[in-house]
C-alpha cells in the first residue's frame, strides 16, 4: 500500500471572520468553530484561543492534540470509523497541516491533568511548544456524565480538526513524502537480503480516560491485530486518553508515530519494514496474556527477524511490555523496547513494575518522577483551579513567587514512549 | 582565582616505588608533590585545579592495616581541606581499586568533601564502590591511562566545583543505579531503530536501561557428616523474639538480628514472632516453628541425626530490602557463623 | 459466574454498583492496604486476575483501588505473586497525596477506579 | 548453605545453589490445616529434606523435590 504524504506548512493562526489558508497562514473562523462543535447538545460553550511557540502561556489541562489532515485522493478519509466511513484508508494521497495542532482542553475529571508550557524549561519538554496551537476550551452542559463529556470532547477535537484539514483541500503542498509497503511475497522477492522488520505498536485500553480507538473500536474489545502503517497516517488510530500526561499518546502521536517514520526511513535501505502490529494493555490479567501471545503469533507468522515494540502509560503497561518482549524474544524474533521510568524523585527507585532479562535492548524516554520547577507565566489558556490536583503535583506545587513544583508526569508527552522525544535517562 | 585544590591517592607501583615486594609501603604524604598518573591529571587540569598533595600507600598495607590506613589518610586529607579527593585510576588491580573505593568513600562520607576514582569494570571495587562514589570505567591496564584521565579530570573538576553531575551516559561514570534525565542527540524512535539493526547484525549495542541483575557463586562441597555437623537457621522470613527487640523493619530492613536459643526447643506463640510486613503474619506468630523449625531440628539433634544446632541465629526480613543491603548482611554474619564452627546453613525464606 | 471471583475494593461506588451481582468484599482501608489484602489472599493460592496498577492514576494519587482475584483456592501462582509484590514496590516511587483533594474530586477517582474494574468485567464473564 | 523456600523460581534467580520447596509463602514449614503432630511430621520432612541436600555434591543450581 503506497500514500503520499504532503506537508502544508502553517507558519500563523489568526482568529479571523472567515476560515482560509493563505500563504501559510491559518485563519479561523470562531463562529464557525463554535457551530460545529456545539453542534454536539453536551456541550455548553467554547473559548477558541490561539498559543504560539515562545508565548509567556501555559495550556491546561490539556486532553488531546490533533494535527488537521485532508484526504484528498484514494478510499476513506481521515479519522475513519470515528468522523468519516469506516472505509480502510492508508491509500493514496493525504495533506497534514504541519507545524500546528488543534488542543483540546477542559476539565472532565477533578484530577485532570497535562501542561503545554510555550516558554520556559517545560516548553523544552512537551514537542507542542514548537507548534502553533488553536486550543479549545470546551465546558459542557451542567450535570453531565464524565464519560460523556470525555466522548464529546473527544469528538469536537476531531471534527474540527477535519473541518480545518479540509481547508488544505485544494491547496499544493510545500512538500511531499511516499511511504509504501508491500505484501508478504513482493516484500520477499524485493529485499531478499534485508531482515523483516514490524512495530508492535501497544495501546492503553483500560476504561474511562484510558482508552484508544481503532477505526472507531475501543481498543480493550480487539484481538492484536495487523495495520499497514500508512492507515494510521489517515486517523486509523485515536486518542481517549487522558490520564497519565507524560506518556500517553496524544491523536498527534498516532498520526506522526516517530517509529514509523523512523522504520520508513530505513525500508528497502537496512531493513524491510512489513506492517504494523498493534495490541492492546488491558486490565484483565488473561487479555495480557491472550494478547501477547497473538503478538508473538503474529511476529512468527510473519517471518520477522526483529520489532520495535512500544509501550503507553504507566503500571501495568510494563507487565503487558514485559510479556510482548518476552514472548516475541522466544519466537526467535529480535526486539527493542521503548518504555519511560518511574524511578522515583531521587532516580533511586526500581524504574519499572516488571522485568525480565529478555528486555536486554531497551530505550527509555526518561524519568517521569524528575522533579522540574515551572515559572509563572503570564497567561493560562484553560484553567489552574487543578493544577494541584494533577499526577506529580503536591500541596506544595504552587510556590510563593507563582511558579510551580511537578514532576514531568505532568507535561503532555514529556516522556512519551513512541520515542517522540530527545529526552532519556541513565 | 585562585586554583581548585586537589587530594590524589595512589598506590605504591605508580609512585615508583616498587611492585608487589612493596606492597606494604605505609600511607605518606607528600606535599606540594605530583607523583606519577597525577602528571597527567594536572596537564588535564589546566588552570583549573591543581594537586596539592599526593598520598602514596602500598595495597598490602591498605587492605591488612584498613582502620589504621583509613584513619591516617583522613587525617592527612582532612588538613589540607581540597575541594575534590582522587584516587586512582586503578586500571585492574583488585587491593588496589577496592582501596580506591574504600578511601573515596571514606573521604566523602567522613570529610564531606567530594570524591571520584576509576578503574576497570570488572575491578572488584567497582561493584563494592559505585554506587556510593562516582568511578570512572577504565581500559583493564595502565596502556589506558590517557583515556581514563580525559573523563575523570573533567569529572573531578565539576565535583570540585559543585556543579550537577548529569547521568552515566553524560559525565562518563559507571551507571550507580541512580538515573538521572538527559537529552540524547536524537529521538528515542530513532535510537530504538538503530538498536535493531545492531542487535540484527549482532553487532554489540548498549541498552540505556539495564534490567536487574542478580550474582551467581559456586556451590560448595557437600557436607561430609551431617551428623557431626554444627548446624545454623537464618531466615528472611523475619522471626524475632515477641515484641521485635532490634525493631527490624516490616520491609526494607535496614538491619538483621542475632539471637540466642539456648535451651529453646520449640518456638511458641507467646515467644516468638515475625516482623515480616510482607505476608499474612497470622499463621507465624501463631507458632514461628512454621518459618524456623527450631523444634525440628532440636529433635534431630537429640536423636543424633545433626551434629548440634547452632545457638545463634540470625534473621532478617526480605520485604523489599535492597539487594546490598542483604549482601551486607550476610557478608557479615557468614564471617560469624565461620568462626563459630558451623558447617552448614539452612536459610529459610517465606 | 458470580461465584467464580471476587472483587477486593475500597471503593464504594464499586461495592454500590457491583455489589448485587458479584462477590464484593469491601474494606474501608488505604490503597496500600488493599493491595497487601490480595497479595495475602495471592499468597494462600488465590489466581489474580485483574492488574492491581490498573489505570495510569498513580498510587498515592488516587485512594481507590479494587482488585479482581479468583474465587477458588488453587496452587500458589507464581506470574500473580509476581505481579503483586512488584505493585507493591512501586508504591512507594509516588509521593503521598490521596488525602489532599476536594471532596468532589473523591467522587472522580471513585469513578475511574470503577470504570477500570468494569473493563475487565466482559472478559472475567467470558468463560 | 540450603534454601528452604515456597518460590523456587525467585531463589533460582538469587543464585541459591541447593534449594528445597516449602509449603506456602505464610507458612513455609507448616500448613496450620493439619493437626500439630501431623504438621511438625511435614516440617520434619522438609529439614530432613534439606539436610539430605547439604549432603549431596551439586553442580550446579539444583531443586530437591
Amino acid at each position: 500500500m503506497k500514500l503520499e504524504l504532503g506537508h502544508i506548512h502553517i507558519s500563523d493562526i489568526q482568529i479571523a471572520p472567515e476560515s482560509k489558508i493563505e500563504n501559510g497562514v491559518l485563519y479561523v473562523s470562531e463562529e464557525a468553530v463554535k457551530e460545529i462543535v456545539l453542534e454536539d447538545e453536551k456541550l455548553k460553550s467554547v473559548a477558541l484561543d490561539v498559543a504560539k511557540p515562545g508565548e509567556s502561556v501555559r495550556i491546561t489541562p490539556v486532553k488531546d492534540v490533533i494535527e488537521p489532515r485532508v484526504k484528498v485522493e484514494g478510499s476513506g478519509g481521515v479519522f475513519p470509523g470515528v468522523i468519516s466511513k469506516v472505509d480502510t484508508v492508508g491509500g493514496g494521497k493525504t495533506y497534514a497541516l504541519k507545524g500546528m495542532a488543534v488542543v483540546t482542553a477542559g476539565k472532565i475529571v477533578g484530577f485532570q491533568e497535562g501542561i503545554i508550557d510555550m516558554t520556559g524549561p517545560g516548553a523544552e519538554y512537551t514537542p507542542f511548544s514548537k507548534l502553533n496551537n488553536l486550543v479549545m476550551v470546551i465546558d459542557p452542559i451542567d450535570n453531565i456524565k464524565q464519560h460523556e463529556y470525555e466522548k464529546a470532547v473527544r469528538f469536537a477535537g476531531f471534527k474540527v480538526a477535519a473541518y480545518i484539514g479540509e481547508l488544505a483541500r485544494g491547496l499544493t503542498p510545500d512538500e511531499t513524502f511516499e511511504y509504501e509497503t508491500y505484501t508478504i511475497k513482493e516484500g520477499l522477492e524485493k529485499f531478499p537480503e534485508l531482515p523483516r522488520v514490524a512495530y508492535v505498536q501497544m495501546l492503553q485500553s483500560q476504561g474511562l480516560l484510558h482508552d484508544t480507538y481503532v477505526y472507531g473500536v475501543d481498543a480493550k474489545r480487539t484481538l492484536s491485530t495487523i495495520l499497514n502503517p500508512t492507515e494510521v497516517m489517515d486517523g486509523a488510530i485515536v486518542s481517549g486518553n487522558c490520564v497519565s500526561a507524560c506518556d500517553k499518546n496524544t491523536t498527534y502521536h498516532h498520526l506522526n508515530n516517530p517509529v514509523i517514520q523512523d522504520l520508513f526511513e530505513q525500508h528497502g535501505k537496512t531493513l524491510n519494514f512489513v506492517c504494523q502490529i498493534i495490541t492492546n494493555e488491558n486490565v484483565y490479567l488473561a487479555d495480557k496474556q491472550r494478547s501477547s501471545d497473538w503478538t508473538a503469533k503474529m511476529c512468527k507468522l510473519l517471518d520477522l527477524d526483529g520489532v520495535v515494540v512500544s509501550q503507553e502509560g504507566f503500571g501495568n503497561p510494563d507487565t503487558d511490555l514485559i510479556m510482548n518482549c518476552k514472548k516475541i524474544e522466544a519466537e526467535g524474533v529480535k526486539t527493542v523496547i521503548i518504555t519511560d521510568e518511574y524511578a522515583g524523585r531521587d532516580g533511586k527507585s526500581q524504574s519499572l513494575a516488571d522485568a525480565d532479562p529478555a528486555a536486554d535492548a531497551v530505550v527509555t524516554g526518561g524519568n517521569a518522577n524528575q522533579v522540574i520547577i515551572l515559572p509563572k507565566l503570564d497567561k493560562v489558556i484553560g484553567t489552574m483551579d487543578y493544577i494541584t490536583k494533577i499526577a506529580g503535583a503536591s500541596d506544595e506545587t504552587l510556590r510563593a513567587d507563582g511558579s510551580l513544583e511537578v514532576e514531568l508526569q505532568v507535561i503532555t508527552g514529556a516522556t512519551n514512549e513512541t520515542g517522540f522525544n530527545k529526552l532519556s535517562a541513565r | 582565582m585562585s586554583k581548585l585544590k586537589v587530594v590524589h591517592y595512589i598506590n605504591q607501583f605508580f609512585a615508583n616505588i616498587g611492585g608487589e615486594e612493596k606492597a606494604d609501603y605505609p600511607a605518606e604524604i607528600r606535599v606540594g608533590e605530583v607523583v606519577g598518573p597525577g602528571l597527567a591529571l594536572t596537564q588535564a587540569f589546566g588552570d583549573e585545579a591543581e594537586i596539592v598533595a599526593t598520598i602514596v600507600c602500598g595495597d598490602s598495607y591498605f587492605n591488612e592495616n584498613l582502620d589504621k590506613a583509613k584513619a591516617d589518610i583522613l587525617a592527612m586529607g582532612k588538613e589540607h581541606q581540597p575541594d575534590v579527593f582522587v584516587a586512582g585510576p586503578a586500571f585492574n588491580a583488585g587491593r588496589y581499586g577496592v582501596a580506591c573505593g574504600t578511601i573515596a568513600d571514606a573521604v566523602q562520607e567522613e570529610l564531606g568533601i567530594p570524591s571520584v576514582t576509576a578503574m576497570y569494570k570488572e575491578n572488584p571495587g567497582a561493584d563494592m564502590f559505585k554506587q556510593k562514589v562516582y568511578i570512572v570505567p577504565t581500559k583493564n591496564s595502565a596502556a589506558g591511562m590517557r583515556a581514563a584521565v580525559k573523563v575523570l579530570a573533567p569529572l573531578a573538576l565539576k565535583l570540585a566545583k559543585g556543579e550537577a553531575i548529569g547521568s552515566s551516559a553524560e559525565d562518563g561514570y559507571m551507571p550507580n543505579g541512580v538515573r538521572v534525565n538527559f537529552f540524547e542527540q536524537e529521538r528515542g524512535s530513532k535510537r530504538a531503530v538503530k538498536m535493531l539493526l545492531k542487535k540484527l547484525a549482532g553487532k554489540e549495542f548498549e541498552t540505556e536501561y539495564a534490567m536487574p541483575d542478580f550474582d551467581r557463586v559456586a556451590p560448595n562441597p557437600a557436607v561430609k557428616d551431617i551428623t557431626k555437623a554444627k548446624v545454623a537457621l537464618v531466615t528472611s522470613g523475619g522471626i524475632v523474639p515477641k515484641g521485635n527487640p532490634d525493631h527490624i523493619e516490616s520491609s526494607s530492613a535496614s538491619r538483621y538480628g542475632e539471637y540466642d536459643i539456648t535451651g529453646v526447643n520449640d518456638l511458641t506463640a507467646e515467644t516468638y514472632e515475625t516482623a515480616h510486613g510482607g505476608f499474612d503474619p497470622v499463621y507465624c506468630n501463631e507458632d514461628s516453628d512454621r518459618v524456623l523449625p527450631v523444634d525440628v531440628l532440636r529433635d534431630l539433634e537429640k536423636e543424633g541425626k545433626i551434629g548440634s544446632l547452632h545457638h545463634l541465629f540470625y534473621s532478617t526480613t526480605g520485604n523489599g530490602t535492597a539487594v546490598a543491603s542483604s549482601k551486607a548482611f550476610a557478608a557479615e554474619f557468614s564471617k560469624k557463623l565461620l568462626a563459630d564452627g558451623v558447617d552448614a546453613v539452612i536459610l529459610t525464606s517465606t | 459466574m458470580k461465584e467464580k471471583f471476587t472483587i477486593i475494593t475500597n471503593n464504594p461506588l464499586v461495592k454500590k454498583k457491583l455489589g448485587e451481582e458479584y462477590r464484593i468484599l469491601f474494606y474501608d482501608i488505604s490503597y496500600e492496604d488493599i493491595l497487601k489484602k490480595v497479595r495475602d489472599r495471592v499468597y494462600e493460592g488465590h489466581l489474580l486476575l485483574s492488574h492491581p496498577l490498573s489505570g495510569s492514576v498513580k498510587p498515592n494519587e488516587t485512594p481507590y483501588k479494587s482488585v479482581m482475584i479468583a474465587a477458588k483456592k488453587g496452587d500458589l501462582d507464581m506470574q500473580s505473586m509476581e505481579i503483586m509484590e512488584n505493585a507493591l514496590q512501586a508504591l512507594r516511587k509516588f509521593e503521598r497525596k490521596s488525602d489532599k483533594y476536594k471532596p468532589e474530586v473523591y467522587e472522580d477517582f471513585q469513578l475511574i477506579d470503577f470504570t477500570l474494574i468494569e473493563s475487565a468485567l466482559p472478559s472475567a464473564g467470558a468463560w | 548453605m540450603v534454601h528452604i523456600c515456597t518460590v523456587t523460581p525467585i531463589s533460582m534467580t538469587v543464585g541459591a545453589n541447593r534449594i528445597v520447596p516449602a509449603i506456602a509463602i505464610p507458612h513455609p514449614l507448616g500448613n496450620p490445616a493439619l493437626d500439630p503432630a501431623e504438621e511438625k511430621d511435614l516440617r520434619r520432612h522438609i529439614v530432613e529434606k534439606a539436610l539430605a541436600a547439604l549432603e549431596t555434591e551439586v553442580e550446579d543450581q539444583t531443586i530437591f523435590d
